[in-house]
């Protein structure tokens, strides 16, 4: 009875989605912390309030970037661990389908969670309700393609000593643009311009990353595991 | 080299830092066989036996299933085997059952029934859904050795399998490790103490 | 005096006090609560600058006074049993975190909708409004971090010593209107030389305070009873209490 | 032959300095963090960079209080994971001076560090040189209270499964005053107004943290040991 | 109660979860008297040893250290004390040697001479200056060894010292503790096989 690719992609999933909520902290973490980095700047700001509004785009993208970047450390590193990362090595599965696995799952807890409760924050930072679609489409986009990038820089840097610090710096270089575009779209929408443009670049980049990464991500587990 | 040699490993050497940790070492395992490491602390036992897994790829030497390299025949080389080693690799945060439902899964398709029959030959059906992190030592080792037996693996490779083990659980185990030889398993055991009826490689300090 | 105060502080002694305060302090707070109502909605007279929106004054004012209290209450009852070792005073934290939470929503809420009328808008990063939403965070925090807990003793004593930490809080949102320049009002009522409130409008106010405070005894006397029972679950005498009914 | 508080305290420092230069990227992270989310703002503001230095104070101290919070996550994880935490809780000493020299030890590599590299940033994002005596000075005062209220929290979190979430949601409310006051202080000093006031607060929460805390952080850390 | 014992349980009783797994153990232990723990794996002996060295508070029941509660003389008592844990308890990045200095040395002024001494004793003088993240099992084994040896304490709490020893390291190990007994030394050592002229307390399933 052999296990085919559905039943290794689904079992993975269950497995993560688990072990996510038997952890509720790693569950939150993003969207926690997303919230305090979002809330923390209107203080910051407490004087000159009237900046809020145009400075919402670049508070949200930012946000959104780094809590996503922060939970991805955790992607192999806590396999690697206690030891069941090398059990996931050696189960005689392709390591490609455990990797898309587990990075589908992460961007399901942070990416797309984020994007659900974007709208809140959207509205405590003045963002008006029209800007609604082309944010969440944007971020929607974004997060996926972060989620990529971070599998590669995690897979590279599991286990490394210099890890955490090694993969913010592989990861955000590539995820400039995502922050460039998504907070351009963010803002034209907001403005009242057409988002379009910056919408087309990041699907185009998501759709890029989401064939390649997967490939490079499995390579990079690959040469740090042996 | 042995044609009926299942597994078999030709002058492999590793080196860990800068101290030649495995010297060489060839040996050869057919069905049925299951051969006994040891050797004084850090000569290299578990080295060998991650080797032998695929885990690590010797600096020189080669390591062939059935006569080609395990680096070429990965994924069907791995499908066959089971690794426990040093530490339990059990997910602190899912129960017993989970974890070995999640890790047996992904080798054979399994039942709950069947892994709780697992469980309870290696005396930890009373476990079974109590979270990994608060078992004892002991448990978390019978866990580990129940998801060996429920994953019907042909080639077993066990680091030190006694650690932590009462005297019932030792000779539950030197049981398994017998009637796996008789099902025509094959495989390694780390172990200090001497182990019946199997053959013996001693590493050299 | 210790022994008379180890009684007091008796689990069963307190489950049996709780349990004839408790319709005591919800009548007197219905009566009170009723009163405030009827006269503050329906007699008092419009304000007049601001119209009937002023009315939210007599739910916001009670319950944002309360909210502090009851912090304050949490953190003097986690003390004592963080220091004494008394396990009622963990009991009455653990009864008090809950209510007090709701109060301080109920703040932020009758807060905001007051708000749009008149700052129009409902929320700005004032420093009365954030020590407030602080609070809720504390409250929330508290509250996590002892359920976080898988031992409820551990559970008990973290949470005693956040709230203790917490409470530096309590007088920084008291004097935030005074210490910054604030969009919110100062203090109206506690002026009592002379309250810059004409009579008509403050006798339902001071009533609905009564009348919250007698709420928040009397649940918290029902709340605490749950607790008592469910902590000292393994103890003979809630064997018996359990037999009995 | 006994062994003296300072003795104890001497030892832990250089236990801890060594551990922190054995895994550089604990050393690195928070000031690699500090200097990507004071990169990343301009990126995300491309269109209006006009405003980049109205908000500068705002993005200073939310990426320096986000730094500070993030390692202090590890403070006494990385040994409760080992067993070396038991290992110091059995060692016969006071648990205070323990606690003091880790937290003191973690002021020095992430709040230290980071006031001595905030010019750099301060200069990139348009901070006038007239400016940095008050920005460093709340930014020294206000990392060490943060360590300080950190210790605490993580005092109270260490072992729990939900620990980093509580960690964020337990510290960040009582580090907001930090932020409002920090900010406050740099903005007025870039404005060229006196940052007396908002100093003076700062230095006194610093000097009743200092002094409360370690208390606090001891009893916090004794409640989960145990 | 004897007056004479230096260490004494009295009606210990730990509960785990809804489990009540230490059930009223008393015990006693004199200077020179080095005490067994054993019995079948989950049975409550690393409770029983953490609740002796005060990291556990029992939920009732009393540890005395001569006569006066353990939680009253906490950093006296532990000053005297040395634990070795299920876990090797060192830090990866540190070296053997770094891992002992900073450890004994919150309990004595010791030199570097003394701590390779100790090293040197166990076995692993040869992995005093490589990381501890590096050193097979049994070398960590015997790095927390010497730490308890170096440490000079008068109490010995050990937990498996045996695990992952091969037969000169568990030889090693059995003439320490009969040095530690003949010093005047105390405490007590989980072990699942035998130990020579040990008292032994058998906890049940
Ligand atoms: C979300 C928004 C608001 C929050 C979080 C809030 C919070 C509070 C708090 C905490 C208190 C109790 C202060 C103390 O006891 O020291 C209070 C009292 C009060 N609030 Fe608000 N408030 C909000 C909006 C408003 C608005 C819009 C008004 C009307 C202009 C208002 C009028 C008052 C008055 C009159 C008092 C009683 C003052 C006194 O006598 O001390 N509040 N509020
Ligand atoms: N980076 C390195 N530099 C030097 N020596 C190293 C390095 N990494 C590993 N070693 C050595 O290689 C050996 C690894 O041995 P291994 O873990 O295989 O031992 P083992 O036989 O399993 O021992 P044990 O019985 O203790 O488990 C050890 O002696 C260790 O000290
Ligand atoms: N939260 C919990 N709920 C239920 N049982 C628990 C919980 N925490 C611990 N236990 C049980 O308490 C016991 C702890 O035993 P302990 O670790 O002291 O065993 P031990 O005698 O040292 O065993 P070993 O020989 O395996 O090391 C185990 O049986 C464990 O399953
Ligand atoms: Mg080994
Ligand atoms: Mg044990």
């Amino acid at each position: 009875m052999n296990v085919g690719a559905w039943q290794v992609l689904s079992l993975m999933l269950r497995r993560e989605m688990c072990l996510y909520f038997r952890r509720p902290d790693q569950l939150l973490q993003p969207l926690v912390f997303f919230l305090i980095v979002t809330a923390l700047f209107p203080l910051g700001l407490s004087p000159q309030l009237s900046l809020l509004r145009d400075m919402a785009p670049a508070v949200l993208w930012v946000a959104a970037l780094l809590s996503a970047l922060l939970s991805l450390e955790g992607l192999f590193k806590g396999d690697a661990e206690d030891g069941t990362l090398e059990q996931l090595a050696l189960c005689g599965q392709p390591l490609g389908l455990i990797v898309a696995a587990k990075t589908l799952s992460h961007w399901l807890v942070s990416g797309a969670a984020l994007v659900i409760m974007s709208p809140l924050v959207a509205v405590a930072l003045g963002i008006p309700r029209e800007a609604f679609p082309a944010m969440l489409l944007s971020l929607g986009l974004g997060t996926l393609t972060l989620s990529w990038l971070g599998a590669i820089g995690a897979g590279l840097t599991v286990g490394l000593r210099r890890g955490s610090v090694l993969l913010s710096l592989i990861v955000l270089p590539l995820a400039m643009p995502l922050l460039i575009f998504g907070a351009g779209a963010t803002d034209r929408a907001i403005s009242g311009a057409s988002a379009a443009g910056p919408l087309y670049f990041l699907a185009a980049l998501c759709v890029l990353t989401s064939t390649l990464a997967p490939f490079a991500a499995t390579a990079a587990l690959r040469i740090t595991l042996e | 080299m042995n044609s009926g040699a299942a597994l078999s490993l030709d002058q492999v050497h590793v080196w860990r830092g800068d101290r030649h940790v495995l010297r060489g070492v060839s040996l050869q395992l057919r069905a049925g066989e299951l051969l006994q490491i040891s050797g004084p602390n850090g000569t290299g036992k578990t080295t060998l036996l991650r080797v032998m897994c695929g885990l690590l790829r010797p600096e020189q030497g080669r390591v062939s299933w059935c006569g080609e390299a395990i680096t070429e025949i990965r994924e069907q080389y791995q499908a066959l085997l089971a690794y426990a080693s040093h530490e339990p690799a059990l997910k602190g945060d899912l129960t017993a059952l989970e974890n070995l439902r999640f890790s047996v899964g992904l080798k054979r398709r399994v039942s709950a029934g069947d892994l709780t029959a697992a469980l309870a030959c290696t005396g930890v059906e009373a476990c079974a859904d109590l979270p990994a992190r608060v078992l004892s030592a002991g448990q978390r080792r019978r866990v580990a050795m129940a998801r060996v037996l429920a994953m019907r693996a042909r080639v077993w490779l066990l680091d030190e399998p006694f650690t932590n083990l009462d005297a019932a659980g030792a000779e539950l185990i030197t049981r398994l490790l017998r009637e796996h030889v008789e099902r025509g398993g094959l495989g390694a055991v780390v172990a200090h103490h001497a182990l019946d009826g199997l053959r013996r490689l001693e590493l050299q300090a | 005096m210790w022994n008379w105060f180890y009684k007091l502080a008796s689990p069963p002694y307190v489950y049996r006090l709780a349990a004839v305060l408790a319709p005591w302090l919800l009548g007197g707070a219905a009566l009170c609560i009723g009163y405030g109502l009827v006269d503050g909605l329906v007699f008092a007279p419009p304000d007049y600058q601001q119209g009937d929106a002023f009315r939210i004054i007599y739910v916001h004012a009670p319950s944002a006074w309360l909210s502090l209290s009851a912090y304050t209450l949490m953190a003097v009852a986690g003390g004592i049993g963080l220091i004494w070792r008394i396990k009622i005073g963990h009991a009455v934290a653990a009864a008090a975190a809950p209510i007090g939470a709701s109060f301080t929503v109920l703040a932020l809420l009758t807060g905001s909708l007051w708000g749009r009328p008149m700052w129009g808008t409902y929320w700005a990063w004032d420093p009365r409004l954030t020590s407030e939403l602080i609070l809720l965070f504390l409250y929330v925090g508290v509250m996590s971090l002892r359920s976080a807990f898988e031992d409820p003793g551990r559970g008990d004593r973290a949470a005693a010593l956040l709230a203790i930490v917490g409470v530096i809080n309590v007088p920084i949102i008291h004097y935030s209107v005074q210490w910054w320049n604030s969009l919110h009002q100062g203090a109206t009522v506690a002026k009592f030389a002379r309250p810059s409130m004409p009579g008509s409008m403050l006798w339902p106010l001071l009533s609905m305070l009564l009348g919250f405070m007698l709420f928040f005894g009397g649940v918290l006397c029902l709340r605490l009873r749950g607790e008592v029972l469910n902590r000292e679950r393994q103890s003979s005498w809630v064997r018996e209490v359990v037999r009995a009914s």
